[in-house]
C-alpha cells in the first residue's frame, strides 16, 4: 500500500528535458514509478530515459493516460506549468521549484482548494513510498533513511527530513510513505490536508511530522488530532526552538514574526492534542517506542 | 525585502494615496531644502528598519528650523545606522486608523485587516483586543470589490467623506500590493486629520523577494543590513547572519539549520555566524569559508544533507578551501547525502574525521570551544 | 412544496430602498414570502414596509438568518452586488437587473458554477410558487396567469411567459413553480439547471419550457432529456421561428447569427428527445392534454 | 456593437497586434494622401458591416494609383452605403490563419478559438470541418495564461518566429478582448506574408453596448444602420426594425415580439416595422407611434404583457399619441399586465377595441391589410 502515488500511477514528468529532470527521471523509474510521459514545449517527440517527451500536457494526457505530474521547472514558471496539468486533469501534483513568488502560489493554492487537487510543494524534495513509487528527487538508496516500515512521514524541510527519519530507522523503524509538504511560506497543500490519506492507509501505523518555525501548520495538526480526524500515533519533530525572531535562517516559511510562528507555541500544541514532541533528533526513537513499540 | 518607511510612501503616493508633504535627506546640508517641502513644525523620521523608532528617540519632532537642525545632525550621528532621514509635515492627528494586507497562506487569498485603532502595533492587539480587527479575504485574481471595501468602512465606523476616501485608499493599497507582489503593504496609523484628510503618516511595505524577476529596481542596500559582513555575504549570494558566539555555521537548508542551531543551545554552545551553504552555494566552498572566517568562530562546523548538493562535490571544495585559506580553527563537518562515501574518502584524506549524526558534530564543536 | 424557495426560506432583499425594491417587497411579502431583511449601503437601521435595512448582507445574513437574496439594484452594480451575497454565504441569487455586462455575467457564472450556487438571472422577472412564496417582480394577481396547479414552468422571457402560461391555465392547468432565467446572452443560470429540481419536485408532474431563439439552452434540455435527467411531460413553446437572421428584436439573448440557434434545430431536438412542441401559443393547452390529461 | 473593420485594427495596432500599413479615407480626395501611408500595389476595403464584401465587389485591389482613384470613386458610388475606405498595402500572402475569442455562456469563460485554414467564415469551418477548430477556455479573472498560447500555437502548427509572433498575437487580442468589454475579438485571416511577418489582415470587433457605461467613445453613427429611420429611432432610444411589410408592431419583450413575428408570418401577414415598446419607452408612446407611422404600415398592432410597465400608463400614453398625431391606419391592441382593466376602459374611451388574446389580435391586424 502507499499514499498519493502507487506503482500503478502513471506519472509526468514536466520539464524532463532539463538536467535534474532527466536525471530523477532514471531514479524515478529504477524505483519503480510508472513514468509514462514527459512534457518540455517545443521538443514533442524526443525521448527521456526511454520516456517520450510531449509539447503539452494535455497531449500527454490524452495519449498516455498521465494521472499525477512532478515538475521539474524553474519557479517563474511553475504557475503556469501547474495549470497547465489542472487544465489537462491532472489533480496530484509535486512542485520542486524553489522560489516561487507568493503570489502565484497564493493563486495556486487557491485554484487546487477549488478543484480538490493535491498539489505539493513548492521547494519539496517529494514524496515517496520506498520500494514502490516516488515523484521528486529522494535519495531513497540512503537505506539508513529511506528503509521501507509502518511510519508515514510528512515534512516541511528537506534537508531536516533525512536526519530525522534516520534517527526513527536507527531505532528499527521504517517508512510507509514520506511526503514532503515543502518549506514556502505558502505551501500549496498542508500537514493536516494529508493527514487522511495517512489515516486510511492501512500500511501506516503512525506518522513522524517533522515541522519548523514559522506560520500555522503544526498547529493545524493540532487541531486535526483534537478533531479526531487523524486517530493514529504521531511523533513530532519542530525545529526552531532558539531562532532569533525576525530572522530567517533558510526559506521562506521558516520565520518567526510578530511572536506568531514559535516552536515553543507549536509543541504546547501538538503536546495538548496528544502528540508526542522530540526535542531532540535523537528522541524520535525513544518516543515511538512508546507509542508504537517494535514487535522483536 | 521590507522596505523603508520614504520607499513604502513612495509607493503609496504612485497609487494616489495620500502622504504628509515630505522630503528624504542624506545628510545636515539637505535639510533646509526638505523644510521648504515639509513646512514647520516637522517630523524627523530615521529610516531604519526596526521596529519600535519612536521609544528608541529615532523619531524627533521640531518646531524651528534650528530645533530641526541639530535633531537632524543627532540622529545622523546615533549608533543606530542612520543613513537616512525622511523629513515631514506634522499632522494634525484627530483619529488613527489601522489598514493593511497580508498573505493568508489556508485559503491563498490576501487578507484585509483593518481597525478603527490605529497606531499601535497590530500584533499587541491581536492580543489584547482581538475583535477590533475586523478582516475580510480577497481572491487575488479577481482583485478587490466595492462591497469589500464598504464593509471594512462600515466596520471602521466611518462615514460620509472619510468613507469614501477609506475606499479609495484601500482600493489603491490593494492595486499596490498586488502590482508589486507585496508580501505586507500596512498603513499605520491612517490619519484622520482635524480638516477632514486622510493620510497615510507611516507604512510598512515589504516585496517578494522570489519576485525579484517581475519587480524592478529590488535591490537591498547596506542600510538593510545589521553589519558590512552581512551586507557583503549577501551581495556575494550567501545568506549570512552574525551573532556573537563560538561556532562558525555552514550549514544547508532551513531545517536542519534550525536544529543544528536549536543543537548548539541545548548543549551549550554559541554561534558565531550562519551561512546557507545549500543551495547554488555547494560549489562555492572558499567563498563561503572566506565569510565564514571573517565572524571569528573558535570552530567551524560544516552540517549538509545534500541530494541535488552533492556531498562529493562539497567535500571537493572544502578541500581546496583548506589548502588556500589556511584556516587556523578546527573544523568539524557532518557532510551526508548523495555520494557521502565519496565526500567522507576526501575528508580523511586532508584530515579530518568525518562525522555522520549531527549532535555528535554539534557536540564535537562545542567541545573545541572549551 | 415548491421549488428553489418556499415559504419559510428566509429571503434577503439587496436595494430594497429604491423604488422598485420597496415596491415589490410589498407584494412578495403580502403573498407569504418571508423577507426578513434589506440592504442598502449606507441605510443601515432603516425600515422599509417593515422590514429592517442594513448596510452589508453580511450583518443581515448574521442578524436575520437570510438564505436567498433578490436584487433590485442597476445592472452596473449586479457583479459587485450578487459576490457580496455569494460571500456571505447566500447560495439563491434572483438578479432582476437587465443589462448586465457580458464580462461581468461571466465572471459571475463561473463563480457561481464553482460554489455551486443557483444565481438566477439576469434580466428575470423572478421565481414563484403561487400561492407561496416569490422572489422578484411577478405579477401573481393576475389569475388568469399564476394559478396553483401541477404544471411547472421555466422561462427566458417575462413578456411571453404570461401569454404562453395564460394559455395552459385557459386549458385547466396551473403552475406549480416558476423559473424565469432570464433573457441574457449570459444567462447564470440555465435551463438544464433547472430541471433537476423539477424532477425532484412531488407538486410538479410536467414541465412547461418557453424558450427562444439563440444560444443551445433548449438543445441542453434535449440532451438532459435524452440522459433520462428529467423524465416527466415536457412541453415547449420557443418563440422565433421566423426572425430575420442577425437582426435583434429585444434583448441580448435573443439572436440567431452564424446559422447557430434556430428555433428549427431546437424544435427538432427537443422532439427528438421526447417533448412536444408548441408551434403557436394556442396549442399548449391541447399538448397537454395528450400527455398529463386533467383529472375530470 | 459591432465596430468596423478600421475600428478593429486600431485596437489591433493600440494593443500591438501588427496591421497592414494603410488610412481610412472618406472620399476621392483623401486618398492620395492614403496611397502614401499604404504604397501600391494597394486594397481598397469598403466599410461596411455586412459579411461578404469580397462577393459584393466592396473589396478592390490596385496596382496603379489611378485605378485606385477610378475604384475608389465606383465604391463611394455604389449603393451599399459605403462611408468610409480603408486603404491599405496589399499583403504578401503566405499563410492564412484563424484567431478569435468570444464568450462561451455554459462555462462563463473566455472561448478561444483557432485554426490553420483562415480567410474563410468560422461558421462554414465549423460545418465542414469541425476538427479543424482548435478551442480553449480561459478564466477572463485569471487571464491568459502562456501553456494556453503555447497549446493553441502548437495546434495551429506554428514553429520558431512565427510561434512566438502567434502567441503574441493571441495575448494581444486576449487583452484587448477584456480591456475592451469585447462580446468577439477576431482576426480573419491572421496573415503569415512571404518574409515571415505575422499581420492581421482583417477583423471583426464587438463591444457590449451593457458596457457603454466604462467603455468611452461608444457610439453608433449612421454606417451602422440599414436606413436613416432606424439610425434616428436609435438615437431617440427606440430599438427598431425596417421591413417592407404591411403591419407596424409595437411590441415589448423578445419572447413576445418573436411570437407575434412568427405569428403573423404563420397568419399570412407581412411585418412593416419593429419598435421595442417595452422597457422605459412604454411612457412615451407618442414618439413610438411617431416612429411606427413613419414605416408606413397598414395597420399599427400593439401587443405587451408589462408589469413595471404599467398596461394603463401605455394606454393613457397612446390616446395622447392618437390625440396628436390622428393616425389614418387602423390600431389593434393587446395590452396586457399589471392595471389592464385600467387600460381597457381607457382604450374603449378612445374607440379602440382592447383584446386579450394575442392570435386573435395578430389575425385582425392581418385582416385589416387585405
Amino acid at each position: 500500500m502507499s499514499i498519493f502515488i502507487d506503482a500503478k500511477t502513471c506519472v509526468l514528468v514536466q520539464g524532463i528535458t532539463g538536467s535534474e529532470g532527466a536525471f530523477w527521471t532514471k531514479h524515478m523509474k529504477d524505483l519503480g514509478t510508472a513514468v509514462v510521459a514527459g512534457v518540455t514545449p517545443g521538443k514533442n517527440g524526443q525521448s527521456v530515459e526511454g520516456i517520450r517527451v510531449y509539447d503539452t500536457v494535455k497531449q500527454a494526457v490524452i495519449e498516455t493516460g498521465a494521472e499525477a505530474s512532478v515538475l521539474f521547472v524553474p519557479p517563474r514558471f511553475a504557475r503556469d506549468a501547474i495549470f497547465e496539468a489542472l487544465d489537462a486533469g491532472i489533480r496530484k501534483v509535486v512542485v520542486t521549484a524553489d522560489g516561487i513568488p507568493v503570489h502565484d502560489a497564493m493563486e495556486i493554492r487557491a485554484a487546487a482548494l477549488a478543484l480538490d487537487a493535491k498539489v505539493i510543494g513548492g521547494n519539496t524534495t517529494g514524496v515517496i513510498t520506498p520500494g514502490v513509487a516516488m515523484m521528486g528527487f529522494l535519495p531513497y538508496w540512503i537505506d539508513r533513511v529511506y528503509k521501507p516500515g509502518r511510519v508515514g512521514v510528512m515534512t516541511r524541510s528537506g534537508s531536516l527530513t533525512n536526519e530525522a527519519t534516520a534517527m526513527m530507522v536507527a531505532a528499527g523503524y521504517g517508512v510507509s510513505s514520506l511526503i514532503g509538504i515543502g518549506g514556502d511560506a505558502v505551501p500549496l497543500t498542508r500537514f493536516a490536508e494529508m493527514l487522511p490519506l495517512f489515516q486510511a492507509d492501512p500500511a501506516t501505523d503512525a506518522v513522524l511530522l517533522i515541522g519548523e518555525l514559522g506560520g500555522t501548520m503544526e498547529e493545524e495538526v493540532a487541531e486535526a488530532l483534537e478533531a479526531g480526524i487523524f486517530t493514529k500515533p504521531l511523533v513530532a519533530f519542530v525545529a526552531g526552538r532558539n531562532a532569533p525572531e525576525g530572522k530567517k535562517m533558510g526559506h521562506a516559511g521558516a520565520i518567526v514574526s510578530g511572536g506568531k510562528g514559535t516552536v515553543k507555541g507549536k509543541a504546547a500544541a501538538l503536546r495538548a492534542a496528544g502528540a508526542l514532541v522530540a526535542d531532540k533528533p535523537s528522541q524520535i526513537g525513544a518516543l515511538f517506542e512508546t507509542v508504537f513499540p517494535i514487535k522483536k | 525585502m521590507k522596505l523603508f518607511e520614504y520607499q513604502a510612501k513612495q509607493i503609496f503616493a504612485e497609487t494616489g494615496i495620500p502622504v504628509p508633504a515630505g522630503k528624504v535627506i542624506e545628510n545636515v546640508d539637505e535639510l533646509a531644502g526638505a523644510l521648504e517641502v515639509s513646512g514647520l513644525p516637522c517630523v524627523l523620521k530615521s529610516q531604519v528598519l526596526r521596529g519600535g523608532r519612536g521609544k528608541a528617540g529615532l523619531i524627533q519632532f521640531a518646531k524651528t528650523a534650528e530645533e530641526a537642525r541639530q535633531k537632524t545632525q543627532q540622529l545622523f550621528d546615533s549608533p543606530h545606522g542612520v543613513y537616512k532621514i525622511l523629513v515631514e509635515q506634522a499632522l494634525d492627528i484627530k483619529k488613527e486608523l489601522y489598514l493593511a494586507i497580508t498573505v493568508d497562506p489556508m485559503s491563498g487569498k490576501a487578507l484585509i485587516m483593518g481597525s478603527a485603532e490605529g497606531g499601535v502595533e497590530i500584533e499587541h492587539l491581536a492580543v489584547s483586543a482581538p475583535e477590533k480587527i475586523i478582516r475580510q479575504k480577497v481572491d487575488i485574481t479577481q482583485g478587490i470589490l466595492p462591497y469589500q471595501l464598504r464593509n471594512m468602512m462600515f466596520g471602521l465606523g466611518l462615514s460620509g467623506e472619510s468613507f469614501k476616501q477609506g475606499m479609495k485608499c484601500l482600493e489603491s493599497l490593494f492595486q499596490a500590493f498586488c502590482r508589486k507582489d507585496a508580501e505586507l503593504a500596512e498603513i499605520n496609523p491612517l490619519v484622520l486629520t482635524g480638516d477632514g484628510q486622510m493620510i497615510a503618516a507611516d507604512g510598512k511595505f515589504s516585496i517578494d523577494d522570489n519576485a525579484s524577476f517581475r519587480q524592478e529596481g529590488l535591490k537591498r542596500t547596506r542600510a538593510h543590513f545589521d553589519s558590512d559582513l552581512e551586507f557583503e555575504a549577501a551581495e556575494a549570494g550567501f545568506p549570512y547572519l552574525k551573532f556573537n558566539g563560538d561556532i562558525g555555521l555552514m550549514c544547508a537548508g532551513a531545517g536542519l539549520t534550525n536544529t543544528v542551531y536549536d543543537l548548539i543551545a541545548d548543549y551549550g554552545g554559541t554561534v558565531a555566524n550562519y551561512l546557507e551553504f545549500g543551495g547554488p552555494n555547494y560549489r562555492r566552498a572558499v567563498e563561503a569559508m572566506q565569510f565564514t572566517l571573517r565572524g571569528n568562530p573558535k570552530v567551524i562546523l560544516i552540517v549538509t544533507f545534500g541530494t541535488i548538493a552533492r556531498a562529493d562535490v562539497m567535500a571537493q571544495g572544502l578541500a581546496e578551501a583548506i589548502e588556500k585559506l589556511k584556516p587556523k580553527v578546527p573544523i568539524i563537518t557532518a557532510i551526508r547525502g548523495t555520494n557521502e562515501e565519496e565526500a567522507a574518502v576526501i575528508l580523511r584524506k586532508i584530515g579530518l574525521n568525518p562525522l555522520c549524526n549531527t549532535e555528535e558534530a554539534v557536540q564535537a564543536a562545542i567541545a573545541l570551544c572549551k
